[in-house]
């Protein structure tokens, strides 16, 4: 339940809502951190019509297991989540959602971004962007 | 020895097929599946999975394993 | 309405999720960075019941909205958004949200940190705590 | 020289009233105004705000202004 693969648009900040109600201790948990990240419909100077994400069946749950575990223990948080979309999306949909809950700031915003990061230098999905001219693979994530 | 190898994204439609068994002797590591498989010499980018593991492509692979290459992943 | 006082509670998940929909172009900000502060119900060791949070009508505001406008200025954020509780809050209320809006990650979550720094340390609020042995006011923000 | 005088938070508490009108001679800085005031040295945590705005203690102030004084912010 702390990471999950959606197969069809979600909601990420009814989600983080549902999940501070039914996983957190209210009262623990000072400090929240999010990064939603949400289909462009534009890239790298060319209009995006759509964009199909592929995954790993079985691998990437388990980098993404694995990732939030680390950032939970290294950050000493009291939870975090992670959810991310594949299949077919649409300039606007959300594709991926990180959230940390901690006790304190700090703890929340670094692991955010650390998980953020690591997802994105190691969490095996593929982009295949549809444009006017036809399809063509994201070759590599920017750097940040 | 039997190898199950898959491909994803780009290198997926460059082998042209998703999976592959492979059966044959005198492979020992991922570099030698992929050798097998493509005739070609493994791009310097491309990444490997043993067993839904990352792993280099001089890790030993043995009977049975699923061995998977892929491009640079662009999640997020 | 980038910048509110609110004196009663607040969802800031649906409050970004509204914005977003109302405010925001889709398809422009890929990146959203969300920082939300929640009542806890234990400080510096000792069980908080309630707490009270005073403001500086008027300096407050206009604090908030410079902090927001020049977060939006040197990080080139597609828009910015900053909501602050005042009154009377219980554990497991929350406090503040603060959220960047951007084109690329890094923008989004230097953004989102940096208005988080300068709201603790600059914007004129101020916390009394109900204890069970009576009243306190906190003296000072953590660093961190 | 009219000041009007706000206090906040603890120090509101300590002066036991919240704003106060000065009608002073010989007050040239908000320093005047917190002597005038308080009949004390500031703390040198105090924070001060004319019209609204962050001030130092050695600013000037002038007929009809605010000065706030108050101790150091804890929002968020």
């Amino acid at each position: 339940m702390t990471v999950e693969i959606r197969e069809h648009p979600f909601d990420p900040w009814q989600t983080v809502s549902e999940y501070r109600s039914n996983h957190l201790v209210a009262g623990k948990s000072g400090a929240s951190a999010v990064f939603v990240g949400t289909m462009r419909d534009f890239n790298e100077g060319d209009e995006v019509q759509a964009m199909v994400l592929e995954h790993y069946p079985g691998m990437t749950e388990q980098q993404l297991k694995d990732m939030r575990d680390q950032a939970v223990s290294k950050h000493d948080l009291e939870d975090a989540l992670v959810v991310h979309r594949v299949g077919t999306v649409h300039p606007g949909d959300d594709i991926v959602l990180v959230a940390a809950f901690s006790a304190h700031r700090k703890a929340a915003l670094d692991a955010c971004r650390e998980m953020m990061e690591v997802l994105k230098s190691t969490a095996p999905f593929w982009k295949k962007e549809t444009l006017a001219q036809g399809e063509r693979w994201v070759e590599r994530n920017t750097p940040r | 020895m039997t190898i199950n190898v898959r491909f994803f994204a780009s290198l997926r439609e460059r082998i042209g097929q998703a999976t592959m068994t492979l059966d044959a002797d005198g492979i020992t590591t991922a570099r030698d599946v992929w050798k097998a498989v493509s005739g070609e010499s493994p791009d310097e980018e491309m990444l490997v999975a043993i067993n839904k593991e990352y792993a280099g492509l001089d890790r030993a692979v043995a009977d049975g394993d699923e061995v998977a290459f892929f491009p640079p992943v662009t999640g997020g």
